[in-house]
């Protein structure tokens, strides 16, 4: 069976976006507080999206509907972080103490 | 007249102006500097601000000198001490009260100073001052005022960018079909939304070369930025996945050498992109970051995000501001159990609209 | 190869509602409701259907959300007691027969695209609003014509309903500012 | 073809992640670990829905994730600020 660079290209970045994904899901089920938890929302969630809709738009090659997936991925990174700070301020002025190792 | 000072780059052409009018009109030459004093008694955040007032209308009154003759009596005065003063409408009453009580018809304003912030929610001091029956008068500056005031007062280039931007994602939607159909409902829907946001999208008065010096900038800093991405969140994946879990998160707290809104909120949310940190509060300049390994913040420290986005927004020679560890702006929150769930931030008047 | 994702997204969604069913707090049950909901409009994108998902989207995540976080503003939220609600058993019995008997009734309907499937067998209905349509209405698209043309009627009713509930709304809610 | 089958595999791996994300929106503790399994099963579902466009070569797929996108934003936005004084904000 034939494999095209394209192809290659196209499922190694469906495994990045897929293990970055694996990770968030790990550490949003792990980590032991809000703050911990949403490190993993705002970030490797972001990566993980980044990369499968960059697959996604090598798939679907030079057409209008790729400048959608870009603006997708433009919208995540500028979203996530945000929603994510929001979250963190919430749990900071609900007075939640960040979990130390220590204590 | 009254001349209501403030830190402001055109304050020294608004002296000259004031003076020269002074002396032309009739009548005894006479000019009041007044300069508002806000929060000056709440806690640590404003100590110093009435000694910083008092010097500023110090030096004013030097200057005022150096412009007039022997025969301009110039009077500076603190106003506004003993009330709260928040937004533009605090400031009009205040000045304004002094004017009534001295006696004067006009005010004149130095259009780059715009205390109580120029939220474009908010009216300008201006027009406040405008309606309580005074003459307001705008000194005649150069700098970059010029255009900025059509900006702010036309919105034409706002408006005209705001319809552009909805224009185009309405016509990327509908996939560039190009339909007769599709360009006029397009340019109604964008005619609402840019008839109905123009004043509030674009809070930065800018002209078009600063924004593409901007943009340039940003074009650069984004490959940097994902780069960082990729590279610490690695790092964290391997945090996370390993067995024991070894995180040590902390609460940092930093004061931040960069100013205004967007370099704030473009610094804020690269932190909170790059893994292990996680911005919780912004309060002016202090930012709370959330750390959960010392190797992110060992980076935080160094400052490097904050170099690069002082570089998109003003240039190179921003460069140089020291890393937050040399100015020893950041530190790591050590709040014991006991003390009210040991909340330092301090908080101002304003609220928490971070 | 669709299948997989269809199955996960199936259980995905019951999970979400069993969850939202069972929790105490009002506002987490909410939250768990978001997560269904959007679950729900993927699965009726998947199936084909990406106007449902669209409205289940934007209504049941974002409108419905949005409301039900109001009204709770106004009201208490069970502070004592565990996370989860105690179901009555017989409520629970009774529940899930009528999954099961739904679920029985599943294997006969027809597969999605199926040649055998009414829409498509009984040809001369379907047919003929597929190719009258257009020339009866002037209307390009099928759906859309006999949403507003042949049942135009029936539309214009259900429209009064969601204005006439739109506007009560904004009079209830204007009248809670005044006082 | 072994395109396809590596999308829709992704999008089945993605929806898993998902359920297990769920878990936390559950359990919380608190309300915000909720909003943050939620946020990040938004993410997940404007992911998913990008995969199913390119899968089953549906562009309007791409529309739907966009308004999804922006819908996770607020909605995450929109809880947050409810969970703090219930409601105060508003």
């Amino acid at each position: 069976m034939d494999v095209t660079p394209l192809e290659v290209a196209v499922v190694g970045f469906l495994l990045g976006g897929v293990f970055f994904t694996f990770v968030t899901a790990v550490g949003v089920i792990r980590l032991p507080d809000v703050y911990a938890r949403a490190h993993t929302a705002s970030q490797t969630d972001t990566l993980g999206a980044g990369l499968t809709l960059i697959a996604v738009a090598l798939v679907l090659g030079l057409e209008t509907t790729t400048v959608k997936t870009v603006l997708l991925v433009a919208f995540i990174f500028v979203t996530n972080p945000t929603a994510a700070h929001a979250i963190a301020r919430a749990a900071h002025e609900e007075d939640i103490e960040p979990w130390r190792e220590d204590r | 007249m009254v001349v209501p000072v403030g830190e402001s780059v055109t304050l020294r052409q608004t002296v000259t102006y004031a003076v020269r009018e002074a002396l032309s009109g009739a009548g005894e030459p006479v000019v009041h500097f007044v300069a508002p004093v806000a929060w000056h008694d709440i806690g640590d955040v404003a100590a110093g601000v009435r000694e910083e007032t008092e010097m500023l209308l110090e030096r004013v009154a030097v200057w005022a000198r150096e412009d007039g003759d022997d025969d301009l009596v110039v009077e500076t005065t603190v106003i506004g001490a003993d009330t709260y003063l928040f937004g533009p409408d605090d400031y009009a009453r205040v000045i304004a009260t002094y004017a009534d009580d001295s006696g004067i018809e006009r005010v004149v304003v130095d259009p780059q100073y715009s205390p109580g912030g120029n939220v474009p929610i908010l009216r300008p001091m201006e027009a406040a001052l405008a309606e309580r029956g005074l003459v307001v008068d705008e000194a005649p500056v150069d700098r970059p005022t010029r255009r900025g005031r059509l900006l702010r007062r036309g919105g034409a280039l706002q408006f005209a960018t705001l319809f552009g931007i909805s224009f185009l994602f309405y016509q990327l939607l509908g996939g560039f079909a190009g339909t007769r159909f599709d360009v006029a409902t397009g340019a109604v829907s964008a005619t609402l939304v840019a008839a109905m946001l123009h004043r509030v999208t674009f809070t930065d008065r800018l002209g078009l070369r600063t924004l593409g010096r901007r943009l340039v900038r940003l074009v650069a800093y984004v490959p940097y930025l994902l780069y960082e991405i990729v590279v610490s969140n690695l790092r964290v994946a391997y945090v996370i996945l390993h067995p024991s879990l070894p995180i040590e998160p902390r609460m940092i707290e930093t004061e931040c050498a960069v100013w205004g809104g967007m370099p704030l909120t473009l610094l804020a949310n690269s932190i909170t992109l790059t893994p292990g940190t996680l911005t919780v509060r912004v309060h002016g300049r202090r930012m709370m970051v959330h750390t959960l390994t010392p190797a992110a913040r060992e980076g935080l420290f160094d400052g490097a995000l904050e170099r690069a986005v002082r570089f998109v927004f003003y240039g190179r020679p921003a460069l140089a501001v020291a890393t937050p560890r040399e100015r020893d702006d950041a530190r790591i929150v050590e709040d014991d159990d006991g003390a009210d769930g040991g909340e330092t931030v301090v908080s101002g008047p304003a609220g928490g609209d971070a | 190869m669709i299948a997989p994702v269809g199955y996960a997204l199936v259980a995905f969604v019951v999970a979400a509602a069993v969850a939202t069913a069972l929790l105490r707090d009002v506002l987490a049950a909410i939250i768990l409701f978001a997560a269904y909901s959007l679950g729900m409009a993927l699965l009726y994108t998947l199936l084909l259907a990406p106007d449902v998902g669209l409205t289940e989207a934007v209504v049941g995540a974002g409108v419905t959300t949005v409301l039900l976080l109001l009204t709770i503003a106004e009201t208490v939220r069970p502070t004592d007691g565990g996370a989860l609600e105690r179901p009555d058993p017989r409520a629970a019995v009774a529940c899930g027969a009528l999954a099961v008997v739904f679920g029985l009734t599943l294997p006969d309907l027809p597969a999605v695209g199926d040649p055998d499937s009414p829409v498509i067998a009984y040809e001369r209905v379907t047919g003929y609003y597929l190719s009258q349509s257009y020339a009866e209405t002037g209307v390009e698209n099928t759906v859309t014509a006999v949403l507003a043309a042949y049942r135009g009627f029936d539309t214009f009713g259900e429209a009064t309903v969601v204005f006439a509930a739109g506007v009560a709304a904004m009079v209830v809610l204007r009248r809670e500012v005044l006082t | 073809m072994i395109v396809e089958q590596a999308l829709l595999a992704a999008a089945a791996a993605l929806v898993v992640l998902a359920a297990a994300v769920l878990y936390r929106a559950v359990r919380g503790p608190t309300m915000q670990d909720r909003v943050v399994a939620v946020n990040v099963l938004g993410t997940n579902t404007v992911v998913i829905l990008a995969l199913l466009s390119a899968a089953l070569d549906v562009p309007s797929f791409l529309d739907i994730a966009l308004v999804y996108a922006l819908l996770n934003f607020l909605m995450a936005v929109a809880i947050s600020k409810f969970t703090v004084d219930r409601g105060g904000v508003m």
